[in-house]
């Protein structure tokens, strides 16, 4: 008989009350010493059956609970779920709301990437970048909270319409707001992404590969980081987005590979940018006349029947928005499916942590900017 | 490629006994739909390895495998997307409910793994040869799938209160 | 002779209390600082009046205060918090622990050199003491780790060891060139030969020890403080090196498991730990308690001594709280690599600079 | 020379980033330095249309149960009598009140705070104010009663609309006796309308979504 002297693994468990997962999310890491040579995650923790629900709600009952799904860009779900179902009822928004809808959904894009990129850095370490994006996200929520009446879950954007009007001078809060901001994001990049030891904690790890991104599912910010020039507000455009000028930030492997965690940080602080130069646009050719509640469908008992994919870009990727109607009287959907990005993107996890540090897992995931929330459902 | 020319390319290779119809918008009943194509539930593997690597196909996205609950039948739903060719197409693979298998596409697309072990999970439709076949949302422990329209939700569940009893006499009982 | 033992007996005294004082201090600094860095208020509320009357029993919350207490009330609460021990913790481990980091700390406190007569166990290997004693505060982080039973101390204990043991090496050999200028151990004689101007500080060169020609050693001696000062913060796990207790990785390190007043122990080891840290950085370049000007020296206001010397501490703690507050983490094999291919080179160049220096130039 | 670049590189980004830090520093001791503020002492003011707390004017609502149907949590428990004509007063904006409220209450710990309630609402007397301090030590105090009947009220108003049905009933019956033998049958169905008030209110409420409604 021989024996082989073996060293153990240690499968640690990370998660689900763990700072750096994001939520509850539960990680079982089987390590070597510092090396993850497995990473199996445990989802379901924040799982609420949101589909469930759908199937017993009218149509716009649905939206608040939409809100809650991705909590960092509620105006951005509110949105994929209105034109899924404004696709299948055929409506046509004024423009006046479609205005408001960019200009709210970018702002509540800024706002998410701030906690991406902010979130990012704390896992890194860096805590003083956080704090100091949160100011503006602050006085974003300030704007989204004047505009809609709540700071996080907003209920704002409706079937065929938005719930309140804004004033004139809520546009000037906005375009001051967008002047603010500029100096104080490149305050945040400037401290942050150039750093030498963040730098070395990011770039050339967690590397995606253009192939694997595409075939894993990672869509927004994540698929343009490994390099991939794909943005559904430009390739396949809904709402007014065909009128404004702005660019696409992609991935270019400037500091280490293309697709690494460094690539994905830097689209999302680049994309802010953008997403202001989009407001500022929309700011410009709004006209506040006209109806809000024009187009917006007083009861759902004559819904056609049919089934409508629509999908749209919130701050994590393509959201998908899967609905089925029985038509006739029924006012509620037969069935609802969201297809988040954050729960597609998380997929990858399993594949890109072997072999990497325990800190790297942490790093992955932090720039692979998952909320729980739209995870579980 | 347009939905009429996919059709035919599948029904070319695959023959009328996997690739059963076409529906368009305004046809079998829909008044809305995106266009989609029925299939044999089994075949599915080889179809999504085909309609992957094929080159005019080239499907290389797949955006969202849905269970949809068709009270006689279960049903899977691919939405899948070309980001080269620009071209898009719905596959819908109808399965029995007594015995509902569909083949597995997760060695195909990454994601499909997550997406079908979602759908197992919610509706008990089964992935034949998938990689990790667990439930992914819920317990392991789980009885009975979630979203099929003939689930009754459990009171109890390891001996803890899943499903509040609602307060007596008010409103809300009246759902 | 009489006199001194008075003196002697006084700063031992003055010791023990510096040591919870100093931590408590940091403690309300550091949450200052990183609030103001970060455009925040920090603590407000606890102003030792209405710390008073919260202990009484009476509420009282007024505007204008600025929290001065606030750090001493934490340390009330956590007194009073439930001394949890693990179920499978190895109890006289778990228990022991903190008094041996504590221990550690509050034995190199006793070396330091605050003034002339300041000096509560003047030694005349006080330098390798202390870098003796506080290295024994790794084994009881160790032991911390090891007996809490969780995998995260383990790591983070692990963690602390290998980086406490890599960069003892740049840490002792860029003191050595300091020993090497002024011939001895003893901390009180190495500030002594630095009165005067304040370029006669070993941070300016060698210049109270070999006149104007020492001032070629200026370059070497700004080397030799800040790999001092960037190991010392390895050694005291602060940021950019807290690996050991980095709360995104390991939620808490090795000491996850420490509940109450346990824990209250290890915060103020730690911050016990950097005062040592940079008052023998202060000790060996900047001068100790001398203040650069002869005039304000020899002026022998009583008292002003420890003064100058605890202020250039907190100077250079200050520093360590921006440092902190402005950094990310590194990873393991990014610190290791760090101390192995950058500092200790770089320590070993200074180090034959001075002993050419010293051979050749003396 | 990458090792003395990653040097130099270290060196000059620390920097630039201890830069950044120092000035926030410094510029905490400007005015607007400092962004949070000290809370209970000095408060940001809400916007108007904040969405905190749910209200109802009770005098203004007339028991039509469009808030309770559009609550996608069924927050909202109503519960109404018929009122004698003439006995309430009309609503703020003139319309006429049918119904006493005998149970108004609103489950402030399962609001989700989406407002949905506020828009159907034809008498506007639902609203959702900015008033966030609604903390509360026991989770049975966020059941907000907005009705303004005492329980014995209610009871009274309860017995008291029985006797009434009783007595139209009784009316009607001496009615249908003096009457003619055809109206036998509708006498009957009268009865059995009497023996359930609910079905009476969701009358009334089908009177009310009848009505041309002033919002939206």
């Amino acid at each position: 008989m021989e024996h082989k002297i073996e060293t153990d693994f240690m499968i640690i468990n990370m998660g689900p009350q763990h700072p750096s997962t994001h939520g509850v999310l539960r990680l079982e890491l089987k390590t070597d010493g510092e090396i993850v040579m497995a990473c199996r995650p445990f989802l379901g923790y924040l799982h609420r059956c949101f589909e469930k629900h759908c199937e017993s709600l009218d149509y716009l009952k649905i939206i608040p609970f939409t809100d809650r799904m991705d909590y960092l860009a509620s105006m951005n779900n509110n949105w994929a779920f209105c034109i899924a179902i404004e696709k299948l009822m055929g409506i046509k928004v004024s423009e006046k709301c479609e205005y408001l809808r960019v200009i709210v959904g970018e702002l509540n894009r800024i706002a998410s990437h701030i906690i991406a990129f902010g979130t990012f850095g704390l896992d890194i370490g860096a805590f003083t970048p956080f704090l100091l994006a949160f100011i503006q996200r602050e006085k974003i929520f300030d704007l989204l909270e004047e505009a809609s009446g709540a700071r996080m879950l907003y209920n704002y954007i409706w079937v065929g319409g938005v719930a309140r009007d804004v004033d004139g001078d809520w546009l000037k809060k906005t375009k001051k707001f967008c002047q603010e901001f500029k100096p104080a994001l490149d305050e945040v990049d400037e401290l942050l992404s150039l750093n030498k030891i963040f730098v070395e904690r990011t770039a050339n790890v967690g590397v995606v590969t253009k192939e694997m991104a595409i075939s894993y599912g990672f869509t927004g910010p994540n698929l343009r980081g490994s390099g991939v020039n794909w943005d559904l507000r430009k390739n396949e455009p809904y709402s007014l987005y065909t009128k404004f000028d702005f660019n696409i930030p992609v991935g270019a492997g400037e500091q280490g590979q293309v697709g690494d965690c460094w690539d994905r940080y830097i689209i999302r602080i680049r994309e802010c940018r953008e997403s202001i130069k989009i407001i500022e646009q929309a700011l410009e050719g709004i006209s506040l006349e006209g109806d809000i509640y024009e187009t917006v469908p007083k009861n759902f008992n004559k819904m056609p029947k049919g089934e409508v994919y629509a999908r749209s870009e919130t701050p994590r990727g393509e959201m998908g928005i899967y609905v089925v109607s029985e038509g006739g009287k029924a006012p509620v959907p037969y069935r609802v499916k969201v297809r988040s990005p954050a729960f597609c993107s998380l997929s990858i996890l399993e594949e890109i942590c072997k072999g990497v540090m325990i800190s790297d897992v942490i790093a992955i995931l932090g720039s692979v900017d998952i909320v729980l929330g739209e995870v579980d459902r | 490629m347009t939905p009429e020319e996919i059709f035919d390319k599948l029904k070319e290779k695959f023959g009328e006994g996997k690739i059963l119809r076409l529906t368009l918008p305004s046809q079998n009943g829909f008044d809305v739909c995106d266009p989609f194509i029925d299939v044999e539930p089994l075949a599915m593997t080889e179809l999504a390895d085909f309609l992957k690597h094929d080159k005019d196909l080239a499907f290389d996205q797949c955006c969202c495998i849905s269970g949809v609950d068709l009270k006689d039948d279960l049903q899977v739903v691919y939405h899948l997307f070309s980001m080269s060719k620009l071209h898009k197409i719905c596959i819908k693979a109808t399965a029995k409910r007594d015995n509902p298998i569909v083949g597995t596409t997760a060695h195909t697309w990454g994601v499909a793994n997550w997406l079908e072990r979602e759908t197992w999970d919610m509706f008990g439709i089964k992935f034949k040869d998938h990689p990790d076949h667990r439930r992914i949302l819920l317990e392991e422990d789980w009885e009975g799938f979630p979203l099929r329209k003939d689930y009754k939700f459990p009171r109890f569940w390891r001996g803890m209160e899943v499903t509040p009893e609602e307060e007596e006499g008010t409103y809300g009982t009246q759902d | 002779m009489d006199n001194i033992l008075v003196w002697t007996m006084i700063s031992i005294l003055v010791m023990v209390g510096l040591v919870s004082v100093v931590g408590i201090i940091s403690i309300y600094l550091e949450r200052k600082v990183s609030a103001f860095m970060q455009d925040r208020l920090g603590p407000m509320e606890v102003g030792f009046g209405s710390l008073a009357n919260a202990i009484i029993g009476k509420k009282t919350f007024k505007e204008g205060r600025i929290g001065l207490a606030q750090s001493l009330a934490d340390g009330l609460k956590l007194l009073q918090k439930e001394d949890i021990v693990p179920k499978g913790a190895d109890v006289f481990l778990f228990k022991l622990a903190p008094m041996i980091v504590f221990g550690g700390t509050f034995a190199a406190f006793a070396a330091l050199p605050l003034a002339e007569y300041f000096v509560p166990a003047d030694i005349n290997i006080g330098l390798f003491y202390i870098l003796a004693i506080s290295s024994f505060g790794v084994t009881g982080i160790l032991m911390a780790g090891w007996a809490s039973n969780n995998k995260w101390g383990l790591l983070g204990a692990l963690r602390s060891t290998a980086q406490m043991v890599s960069y003892e090496i740049p840490i002792g050999v860029s003191l050595i060139s300091i020993v090497m200028i002024c011939g001895t151990l003893s901390l009180k004689e190495m500030v002594l030969a630095q009165s005067g101007w304040f370029w006669n500080w070993h941070l300016f060169g060698a210049i109270s020890h070999n006149g104007a020609i020492g001032i070629v050693l200026l370059p070497v001696m700004f080397i030799n403080f800040l790999i001092y000062f960037t190991c010392s913060l390895a050694e005291t796990n602060r940021a950019p090196f807290d690996i050991p207790e980095a709360e995104s990785e390991l939620v808490a390190g090795y000491h996850t498991e420490y509940t109450g007043m346990r824990f209250a122990i290890f915060f103020l080891a730690e911050y016990g730990a950097i005062f040592v840290g940079n008052a023998i950085a202060v000790t060996l370049f900047l001068g100790g308690w001398n203040s650069g000007i002869p005039m304000l020296d020899e002026a022998n206001i009583p008292g002003i001594a420890p003064l100058i010397f605890i202020t250039k501490v907190f100077v250079l703690i200050f520093v360590v709280m921006w440092v902190r507050w402005t950094l990310p983490r590194l990873r393991v094999d990014q610190l290791m690599n760090l101390c192995w291919k950058y500092l200790i080179p770089f320590t070993l160049f200074t180090f034959f600079y001075v002993t050419i220096y010293k051979v050749f130039l003396t | 020379m990458s090792y003395f670049g990653n040097i130099s590189k270290a060196f000059s980004t620390i920097a630039t980033g201890m830069k950044i830090t120092f000035r926030h520093f410094k510029n905490a001791r400007k005015p607007d330095g400092i962004f949070t503020t000290q809370y209970p002492h000095k408060a940001v003011p809400l916007p108007k249309f904040s969405r905190q707390q749910l209200h109802n004017r009770i005098e203004d609502c007339i028991g039509c149960m469009k808030c309770a149907n559009a609550c996608p949590v069924s927050c909202i428990y109503i519960e109404t009598v018929k009122a004698p004509a003439g006995t309430l007063s009309d609503t703020s904006n003139g319309q006429k009140r049918r119904l006493y409220l005998t149970r108004y209450d609103i489950d402030m710990a399962k609001c989700m705070f989406c407002a949905l309630c506020t828009y159907p609402c034809p008498t506007e007397c639902i609203t959702i104010n900015s008033d966030f301090n609604f903390i509360k030590f026991e989770r049975k105090d966020l059941l907000y009663k907005f009705s303004d009947y005492s329980p014995e009220q209610v009871e009274q108003i309860k017995q008291e609309a029985k006797l009434r049905e009783q007595q139209e009933a009784a009316e009607k019956i001496a009615k249908a006796k003096a009457a003619a033998e055809a109206k036998l049958k509708a006498e009957t169905e009268a009865k059995a309308k009497a023996e359930v008030p609910q079905v009476e209110a969701k009358t009334e409420e089908v009177k009310a979504e009848q009505k041309p409604e002033t919002k939206e």
